[in-house]
């Protein structure tokens, strides 16, 4: 009963979407939609929880039938674990955005161009992972795009919004058509839709070669993977704050869900190579997104170039898992595709956790410029707190969540070298070392964000005035900082939730971890490697509570405000503060200087001169240059070419009329 | 001297003809010389029409003949000279291509018509005859259409061309009456219909140089 | 019984750091000071700076918030943690399993994280000079730390480092050029992850030069105690990861009776006094490098951890 | 007209064949009563209840089908195909009363053009319904010369320079267009009359399928040659397309609306007849890679020529150029899915084409100019006319819940069976066009603009319909048509596309 259950409450999403269209302007349109998508999505999500617990127990995927589409083959729906998996995933993070809106959807300006493609955009990424058959999926898939599409669009008087839409729609559509191409591939040529025939008969080895690329380009399109991720950073942060959290947040896990399901489902057998590349497209995009982020100064922007990173993350998990499976370690394929499936949970709740706090700051002071922020700890220390939390978890700092995935990463890498391809045995440690220099990068990025937006002294009086925003929104980040500690100290309860998961795709699980001492969490045996963070984060706790009692107990507990120290220089003006181009630059110099070309130029003007000196940072994105900027400049050149060729005069085009009759007789007369 | 294949030569004759008539189309330089041409080469089509009748003894044939004649040969070109003498436009209109060319190219087009259709031929050398004439007729007709700049010359090929195809008939027996009387009935119509145009460009642009309308094409270039 | 016995020596361990961790200082000063040619402070000074220290008043800029109050309360305990769970006298500790060595990283990332975020907090030029830096720093020195861990725990099968260093005592490891260039790693990483010369002057005031000296410029009082009091854990942690992992003799085994767990407890006090004065011996030798030179610096250690991971697949497949 | 009145006393002894007639009928009646009516108003809904008389007839036609004879048949094929005509005739009717009324308010047409207008529009649908109906491959040349003259009256209606330029080239190229169809079906008489019998039968569409086994082949290609060029000019393949933008621009709206939605692929659907009897024809020319060609030609030089429109009905005029590619490709690929998706196309397009122009329509008369870099902010200031054109354009950029989505779905699927690199070169196409498709709608619908407090509104009833109706029904026609297909609809294409093979 769960899967029409589920279909249903999709529908009342959709239907929802119709209903509140023409009431979007009334105050409480918005109160009641947000409040419906949160208990549509709440119910998912136990629909979720409750079929992965039956899935575990051994229970049958169910399967629907509908006569829906294309006509004979119908649209087909299936519920198994991964499908479970990542209901979970999407309505996890979808009732926290709802729950958030609840209270900031009153701000906002144009809720007439958000209300009605809300909850269509969350039905479409439900159908997406529901879906059985390939028309179901991409109609699923394309409805997702579209309506994030007008969601980017909502605020269009900006135009950075409308190029934002532009460059995602068209990015959105390639990425739908090397589905189309996969699918094309996959299913006989059109043969049999539903995916239960395409498992059934595998392609043949050249076939799934192509299809996996076309598979590859086609979700990394839409997940974000370098160099397809152009349009994220732009349509991402264009979005409202909590549409956006749940683009970046779960949009690019629905993708990852493609990629899943083609590659580990419906593709057959895999090849060593396959996860090679994947690997290395992983491990790049890691690298390169957080790269990414560091230059940014613009909050939403910076959150999204991470959600670059991240999916670069998951990438190589999942290319780790392809190489293990490639080579029958089923052991290692089910701890890496753990890892990669946990790090999808993970960067569902902490995305989509930083986006509503970004949110938060956007709808308090009206900026989402780091260099026009600061000190907001003051008068949002709630949002702060969230904000904090959010940004451990992704750097992956233990106790949080972003570790336990990070960790499961690094243990699945070390036991790589088991793996008998040399390519593997070196590619493999040099992703590791990318894995942990991204990590370490996004703590830097983090430290710059967080201290830049809240931490310091205000640098507008935006800033300075900044409050805290609605209760329920608070709620809604609180309800995600504790899934982020919760999901960090009992790792094992996630694992094994995933268990029938990875069972179902590579045949093989992670030890069960619910009967692990003190609930310690082991990748492959104790010996081996062990985390337990409920131990750590309790140790953690008891000595910071020691040290703090003690140094009360026994020194001296006196403190008294004074200005600050500064070396001795006397107190300055905000402007002075570190700002997060400066914070970076260090970095910059490092890394981006040959990647990014990055180039300072300072005009000094000469002494006695009363104009104000000037720092001009030019960054340069060579996938721009390298990738899109070429493609664009054909097209228009083909047209520019195609069109002033072919302004003719009537007589001319009758020429041309002529000239193709006398090619066709001439072609029939040489082929008769 | 009327030999076996006489009736065949006959036919051949004004099918032939037909075809000459289209390459003195083909570099005729003066509106009115131009029109008197089309209602030469409608008169051949006329005979050939009726020559196939009296061959086939199909009354039918007679009236698309006698159709061909009228609407043709007389009515057509009358209406186009009274619209020149109307709109005093009889002045020369030079060809875009050299006559040599055109020449040359015409007489590749014959050849081409007739490989075309060679495979035909095993049928009934008299109906490869007329339909490699015919597509002859037809080739040539456009071949003027687009040599020419004057909008009246441009349709004074369409309607050369149309004699081409109203040529490929006379190899049928039995084509229904009614499709004649059609067809010639939405040339009348057509031609009703281009007057009106024609004079209103004329009004418009003082000139039928088609290359005057071009900047009025919404192409960018 | 046995559940307390070894949570006695957990807790004992816990409380040996803390207490070695300022003497680890105190003798470096010492040896520098001897090398060149000063008498300098007795190696019990840093526990009297730390007594002063959290004896004072505590001065906090006006507009400092709770994390700058909080932070060194967290740094601290992640470091003493992680500090805790290193097998410095005895290994497989009760807890150690809860940590292995990529969880210590992992924890001494945390410690920095805040570290970073209370450097940034009052919002002085100086704090976002250090913080910038040190996080500059930190994201080339963990790469390089974690190819270490690579090679080591390859070689051991593990990560655990009660398992590594359990491994590295049996035989069976001879002398492995892997080994040499994870030693040499390691020992960059140290020095600059606990920013000692040649990246970092902890005896500079000097702005411009300062890295973790400006995060915690604001700092005083109690608050500066803890941190001072953690940086030297961290150092004792790295030198005992060291020793652990390179010098592994002499540490008791998982179980052991008293005695021998007391004679692990001598032999560690004399290991890391070795190490302490190997240091300051090497820091007197060289000179402070620019910023940007630490990036070669660091780059290199991070080569010598791909070198040894990669010469590992060698030399096993020979 | 005396064909005509053969056509009406043949039919006349056929009972059953009344409701056949009524859709040629109605338009023919309703051509002659306007002429008469000199009052807007009265004409319009006049023109509305003839149009959706002869819609109603069609209804009944889907059901009861009656048998046909030698000049007019209904199948599987053209049954939907009829329908669709009138359907749009009836919505294209409505929203021109609208449109026409303002027109003649500003000035632009004084009353005997709208008379006109309303006489030709009728007429153009009495020949298009003609040429679908036939059966009799004459009568359907037919249908289309007299619809190519009624449509090169209404397009030179305006009288500028552009529209007499636009008039001339679609006079000129029409005609060489039909001339050459004209030759065509010559020849196809010319091979069935040597082989059956003459007459009638000899053009009968019906008759020639089933003796198309013994035709001789040679006649049937360059016969085939002609009538796909022919034909071609009149469904706007490249590089016959010349005069369909200009066309498109120039004629009132009303009518760009039925050129793109109805006379295109009315001339596609003769194509594809033509294409049966080939392909029921031993040893004759394939005729997929020559569709395939002329389809694919067309929808890549469309794609690209879209980027450099600067006028808006131009800008749609090349989408149909684009979108007659598209099925063009899918029939010249052939096979069950194929011909389903093309058949599907065809429907789709017409109707989400005809409601762009709709929309389009009304914001030319808003803005008072065609030119795009005029057209701004339509969303802000006109909210349900700029999201109508949104989710009008994103429907014929393929994008879902629109029935485009699945009739390109299927092609694509399709052309991967056939040669992959077609359906990449397809892909390459849709995307190019998207991009430029997606490019204006920003500039048109979501730049800044300012709501306009004060808009015009119409008392009348049927004129504020007008505005809105035609553009909702086919928009809400083509998003059920993408969740959900009719079964009846999809057995009749199956049964043509097994057919068409």
């Amino acid at each position: 009963m769960d899967l029409p259950f589920a279909l249903c409450l999709v529908s009342l999403l959709i239907g929802a979407a119709a209903l509140v269209a023409p009431v979007a302007g009334r105050s409480w349109a918005s109160v009641a939609l947000y409040g419906l998508c949160l208990g549509v999505s709440s119910l998912l999500l136990v629909i979720g929880l409750w079929s992965l617990v039956a899935m575990g127990g051994g229970a049958e995927a169910p399967l629907l039938w509908l006569p829906l589409g294309i006509p004979g083959q119908g649209v087909h729906f299936r519920l198994d674990g991964l499908s479970a998996f990542f209901l979970i995933v999407i309505n996890l993070a979808a009732s926290a955005a709802s729950l958030f809106a609840i209270g900031s959807g009153r701000h906002e300006h144009a809720p007439h161009r958000v209300l009605p493609f809300y909850p269509v955009f969350l039905a479409g990424m439900n159908l997406v992972v529901l879906a059985n058959d390939v028309y179901g999926f991409l109609f699923s898939w394309e409805v997702m795009s579209v309506a994030s599409w007008f969601l980017v669009i909502a605020h269009h008087r900006q135009p950075e919004n409308r190029r934002a839409g532009y460059v995602y729609l068209i990015m959105a559509a390639l990425s739908t058509q090397m589905l189309l191409v996969t699918f094309g591939l996959l299913s006989g040529f059109g043969a049999h839709l539903d995916f239960d025939a395409i498992r059934a008969t595998p392609p043949s080895l050249d076939i799934a070669r192509l299809a996996l690329l076309a598979v590859v380009i086609g979700t990394g399109a839409k997940a974000g993977l370098v160099p397809l991720h152009v349009w994220l950073p732009l349509a991402h942060p264009a979005a409202p704050s909590h549409v956006s959290g749940l683009m970046s947040g779960i949009m690019t896990k629905v993708a990852i869900y493609g990629l899943v399901r083609v590659t580990f489902d419906l593709l057959g057998p895999p090849e060593w190579t396959w996860g090679a590349g994947i690997l290395l497209l992983g491990g790049t995009t890691a690298v390169t997104g957080v790269l990414y982020a560091l230059m940014q100064h613009d909050l939403k922007r910076l959150l999204a170039y991470h959600t670059v990173e991240n999916i670069g993350i998951i990438a190589i998990g999942l290319g780790l898992a392809l190489a293990f499976r490639a080579n029958g370690f089923q052991m290692g394929a089910a701890l890496a595709l753990t890892a990669a499936l946990f790090h999808v949970l993970n960067h569902s709740l902490f995305k989509t956790l930083l986006f509503l706090s970004a949110g938060a700051v956007l709808t308090a002071t009206g900026e989402r410029d780091l260099d026009r922020l600061g000190g907001l700890i003051r008068g949002m220390p709630i949002t702060a707190f969230c904000f904090l939390v959010g940004s451990a978890a992704i750097s992956a700092l233990p106790p949080l969540n972003g570790f336990v995935s990070e960790w499961l990463a690094l243990q699945a890498i070390l036991i790589s070298p088991e793996l008998p391809q040399w390519i593997l045995k070196f590619l493999v440690p040099m992703v590791g070392a990318g894995l942990a220099l991204s990590a370490a990068l996004a703590a830097a990025c983090f430290v710059k964000a967080f201290g830049a937006a809240f931490l310091g002294r205000a640098r507008t009086a935006a800033a300075e005035r900044a409050v805290e925003v609605e209760r329920s929104s608070l709620a809604a980040m609180l309800i995600l900082v504790a899934a982020c500690v919760l999901a960090g100290v009992l790792p094992g309860l996630v694992v094994d939730a995933l268990a029938p998961v990875t069972t179902l795709l590579v045949g093989s699980h992670l030890p069960n971890q619910i009967t692990q001492p003190w609930l310690t969490l082991v990748a492959t045996t104790p010996e081996r490697s062990s985390y337990n963070g409920l131990i750590l984060m309790v140790f953690i706790a008891l000595s910071a509570s020691l040290s703090a009692f003690g140094v009360h107990r026994l020194a001296s507990r006196r403190r008294r405000r004074a200005g600050a120290w500064d070396c001795g220089y006397p107190e300055t003006s905000p402007a002075t503060q570190y700002t997060a181009a400066s914070f970076a630059q260090p970095i910059r110099r490092v890394f981006a200087s040959v990647l990014f070309s990055a180039r300072e130029k300072i005009d000094m003007p000469a002494p006695g001169d009363s104009r104000a000196a000037r720092l001009t940072l030019t960054i340069r994105d060579p996938v721009w240059a390298l990738l899109y900027r070429p493609v664009a400049v054909a097209v228009t050149t083909a047209a520019e070419i195609i069109s002033s060729a072919l302004s003719l005069s009537i007589r001319q085009h009758l020429g041309l009329v002529y000239g193709t009759l006398i090619l066709l007789l001439v072609v029939l007369a040489l082929w008769q | 001297m009327l030999g076996q294949s006489f009736p065949f030569d006959m036919a051949h004759m004004l099918a032939g003809g037909m075809v000459t008539v289209s390459f003195m189309l083909l570099f005729q330089d003066r509106l009115i010389a131009l029109i008197w041409f089309l209602a030469l080469h409608a008169l051949a089509l006329a005979l050939a029409l009726a020559w196939q009748a009296h061959r086939q003894a199909a009354d039918d044939l007679y009236v698309a003949a006698a159709l061909a004649l009228v609407v043709k040969a007389i009515l057509i070109p009358m209406g186009l000279r009274w619209l020149v003498r109307h709109l005093q436009i009889e002045r020369t209109v030079e060809a875009v291509v050299g006559v040599g060319m055109a020449m040359l190219f015409g007489i590749g087009l014959v050849a081409l018509s007739v490989m075309v259709m060679l495979p035909a031929a095993t049928h009934s050398p008299l109906m490869w005859e007329d339909l490699s004439f015919a597509l002859a007729v037809v080739m040539l007709g456009l071949l003027i259409m687009i040599t020419r700049r004057n909008a009246m010359a441009q349709i004074i090929g369409l309607l050369s061309v149309d004699n081409g195809v109203t040529l490929a008939v006379v190899g049928i027996r039995g084509m229904p009456l009614v499709i004649d009387l059609g067809v010639a009935c939405l040339l009348v119509a057509a031609m009703v219909v281009f007057a009106i145009y024609f004079k209103h460009i004329h009004q418009r642009f003082d000139s039928v140089d088609v290359h005057v309308l071009d900047r009025f094409r919404g192409e960018e270039s | 019984m046995a559940m307390i016995q070894s949570l006695l020596a957990q807790g004992f361990q816990m409380m040996l750091v803390l207490a070695v961790a300022p003497l680890v200082i105190g003798i470096i000063r010492k040896v520098k000071a001897r090398l060149s040619r000063r008498i300098g402070p007795s190696i019990f000074q840093p526990y009297r700076d730390l007594i002063r220290l959290a004896r004072k008043d505590t001065v906090v800029a006006h507009n400092a918030s709770w994390l700058f109050l909080v932070a060194p309360y967290i740094v601290f305990a992640a470091i003493w943690v992680a500090a805790a769970l290193v097998p410095t006298y005895a290994l497989g500790l009760i807890f150690s399993w809860s940590a292995d060595i990529i969880v210590i990283v992992g924890l001494l990332a945390l410690a920095r994280f805040f570290l970073a975020l209370a450097g940034l907090d009052v919002g002085t030029a100086f704090g976002g000079i250090g913080t910038s830096r040190e996080m500059m720093i930190s994201s080339l020195a963990e790469p390089a730390m974690l190819m270490i861990v690579f090679t080591l725990s390859l070689l051991a099968q593990s990560t655990q480092l009660s398992s590594i260093a359990h491994y590295m005592m049996t035989a069976d490891v001879g002398l492995r050029v892997s080994c040499g260039l994870a030693l040499l790693g390691l020992v960059m990483v140290t020095i600059a992850e606990n920013g000692r010369v040649p990246v970092d002057n902890p005896a500079t005031h000097l702005e411009l030069t300062m890295v973790h000296e400006a995060m915690i410029l604001e700092y005083s009082g109690r608050h500066l105690a803890l941190i001072e009091l953690a940086a030297a854990l961290k150092l004792t942690l790295y030198l005992s990861m060291l020793t652990c992992v390179f010098l592994p003799w002499g540490i008791a085994l998982n179980g052991a009776k008293l005695p021998v767990l007391g004679l692990g407890v001598l032999i560690y006090l004399i290991k890391i006094t070795v190490a302490s004065a190997v240091l300051a011996a090497f820091e007197v030798t060289v000179a402070k490098m620019r910023v940007f030179r630490v990036v070669d610096f660091l780059n290199f250690a991070l080569m010598l951890g791909l070198l040894a991971t990669l010469l590992l697949f060698v030399s096993r497949s020979i | 007209m005396s064909a005509l009145q053969t056509l009406t006393d043949a039919a006349a002894g056929n009972v059953g064949a009344i409701a056949l007639l009524v859709p040629l009928l109605a338009p023919l009646i309703a051509a002659g009563v306007m002429a008469l009516i000199p009052c807007h108003r009265v004409a319009a809904t006049l023109n509305l209840l003839f149009s959706l008389l002869a819609f109603g007839a069609a209804l009944v036609l889907l059901n009861d089908r009656p048998p046909g004879d030698m000049l007019l048949h209904l199948d599987d094929l053209n049954a939907a195909l009829i329908t669709l005509n009138t359907f749009v005739a009836f919505t294209s009717g409505l929203f021109s009363a609208g449109y026409i009324e303002h027109e003649r308010q500003i000035g632009r047409i004084d009353p005997l053009t709208g008379r006109l207008h309303h006489v030709m529009y009728q007429a153009l649908m009495f020949a298009l319904n003609l040429a679908v109906l036939a059966n009799n491959i004459a009568l359907m040349w037919f249908g289309i010369e007299l619809a190519t003259l009624t449509a090169v009256m209404m397009v030179g209606i305006y009288r500028t320079p552009a529209a007499l330029e636009a008039a001339l080239k679609y006079f000129i190229l029409g005609g060489v267009g039909v001339t050459l169809a004209l030759f065509g079906t010559i020849l196809i008489y010319f091979a069935a009359a040597t082989d059956a019998k003459g007459g009638m039968e000899a053009m009968a569409w019906t008759a020639l399928l089933i003796h198309a086994d013994h035709f001789d082949p040679t006649l049937l290609n360059v016969a085939f040659i002609f009538l796909l060029l022919g034909y071609g000019t009149k469904a706007g393949l490249v590089p016959m397309h010349a005069w369909l933008p200009d066309a498109h621009a120039e004629g009132p709206t009303p009518i760009t609306a039925v050129l793109s939605g109805l006379l295109i692929n009315v001339s596609l659907y003769i194509i594809l007849r033509f294409k049966m009897i080939l392909t029921a024809t031993p040893h004759t020319l394939p005729p997929g890679p020559l569709m395939i060609s002329f389809g694919l030609v067309s929808v890549l030089f469309a794609a690209l020529m879209l980027y450099r429109q600067r006028d808006i009905k131009r800008l749609f005029a090349y989408s149909s150029i684009e979108h007659m590619g598209i099925a063009t490709l899918a029939f010249g690929i052939g096979g069950p899915l194929a011909t389903f998706a093309g058949l599907l196309h065809m429907l789709m397009h017409s109707l989400t084409k005809s409601a762009i122009f709709f929309a389009v329509g009304h914001i030319t008369q808003i803005k008072g100019t065609q030119q795009l870099a005029a057209i701004r902010g339509i969303g802000d200031s006109h909210p349900a006319l700029g999201w109508g054109l949104a989710f009008a354009v994103l429907a014929i950029a393929g994008m879902p819940p629109f029935g485009v989505f699945m009739s390109e779905f299927l092609l694509i699927n399709a052309a991967f069976a056939k040669t992959p690199a077609l359906a990449l070169l397809l892909i390459v196409g849709l995307l190019v066009a998207l991009g430029a498709l997606l490019l204006r709608l920003n500039e048109v619908v979501f730049s800044e603009g300012e709501r306009i407090p004060g808009e015009v509104h119409q008392n009348n009833g049927l004129l504020r319909a007008s505005r809105s109706l035609p553009l909702v029904t086919h928009l809400l026609l083509v998003l059920a048509a993408g969740l959900y297909l009719p079964g009846p609809l999809v057995a009749w294409f199956q049964h043509v596309a097994a057919r068409l093979g």
